[in-house]
């Protein structure tokens, strides 16, 4: 399957792009997970790592699909 | 009102938004940009933030907040984009009957969307640059 | 800066004079008068103060603060004379550099000024006035 | 002795002046309030009833003199 990712904050620095195609056989938010961190090792080094879709969080369990918005969240620091 | 935007906040502004004839006390938060981070001078910090989902858990935030208090008016307002020291990143604002509510629903908002809200910012030092809590500390601790 | 004034209370400029550049966190309480109180409408109020002694009792207070928590501004300003629903009453503005002891800093200081400066308000309603608190409370509950 | 009394707030109505001279045989902050109370009976309807002598609130004990600034300090509700 075919991913498109949207990427913010250290996570852009580490796929190289705003909007990043990433494919993989895995279907579940986890395994989107260690898929990336597998390809992308420095990934690991972050505090942490969640994944939205369609604009809210998921959870590891969650399937996805090619059409869905899926965007990497590292850690959060607003305000 | 939730509003993300590039533009200088203006406080006041945001205050009157969230005002109400009915309220007897407003709090209002305000994040400014601080001079110094990790024992370093602050050139200035680079904000982003993923903009429809940012607004949809602040939305969450405020439910949550209004169900616990009566809010009578509220605001949140977060800045993106290039900050200087002294600029101010995010102004929350409630309007409540009294006063110590007033106190409990703001702390409540900015301690949550500062949690929630995807919002990042990079520290841009005169030596190097990094992502706010990215990754473990590892720099020299302040005094 | 205290200041006990006639004049309506810009809360942007009282927010300015206690800003810092080493400051990440300002909070801010705005006291504003409420179009209803004992169930009944609020034509207006009139404040009163022994001046000079609310300067003083304010400033103690103030240097409590200081002593309990790290403020790098803070302003208090308490308005006079005749106020109608929605005007401001006082605004409390502290600087931190954290946001967790603005908000604990900002209440105390509020809730000090209002238990110990010697100001006075009398509400005015359709029907008659009462000093608020002079007395125990014999009016028609609230809701 | 006559001591000369600032007052603020419900005191101002019930003594009926802005400052208003008082005298009594005591000299302590406390026979000032009892005898406020006795020959002003609405006093003792007050919820609270301080008095503040050159501009800090006084104990009971405490001995004022003629030229004191001395105030009279009801239930305050600033803010």
């Amino acid at each position: 399957m075919k991913y498109s990712l949207k990427t913010f904050g250290i996570t852009r620095d580490i796929l190289g792009g705003k909007e990043v195609i990433f494919e993989m056989d895995g279907e579940k938010v986890g395994e989107l997970k260690l898929e990336l961190m597998a390809r992308f090792p420095e990934m690991k080094s972050l505090n942490s790592l969640l994944v939205a879709v369609n604009n809210a969080y998921a959870k590891d369990d969650m399937v996805i699909k090619e059409k869905d918005e899926i965007a990497l969240i590292p850690p959060v620091s607003g305000g | 009102m939730i509003k993300i935007t590039e533009k200088a906040i203006d406080v006041q502004k945001v205050i009157e938004t969230a005002s109400s004839l009915s309220a007897g006390a407003v709090n209002v938060f305000i994040g400014t940009v601080r001079n110094n981070a990790q024992g370093k001078n602050v050139v200035w910090l680079e904000y982003e933030a993923y903009e429809a989902m940012a607004v949809a858990e602040i939305r969450k935030v405020i439910d949550e907040a209004a169900n616990k208090w009566n809010l009578l008016g509220w605001a949140v307002s977060h800045r993106i984009g290039t900050l200087k020291p002294g600029e101010v990143a995010v102004v929350v604002v409630v309007s409540t009957p009294h006063r110590k509510e007033s106190f409990e629903a703001c702390q409540y908002i900015i301690d949550n969307v500062k949690a929630k809200a995807p919002i990042w910012k990079k520290e841009v030092f005169e030596d190097g640059e990094e992502w706010v809590d990215a990754r473990p500390n590892i720099a020299t601790p302040t005094n």
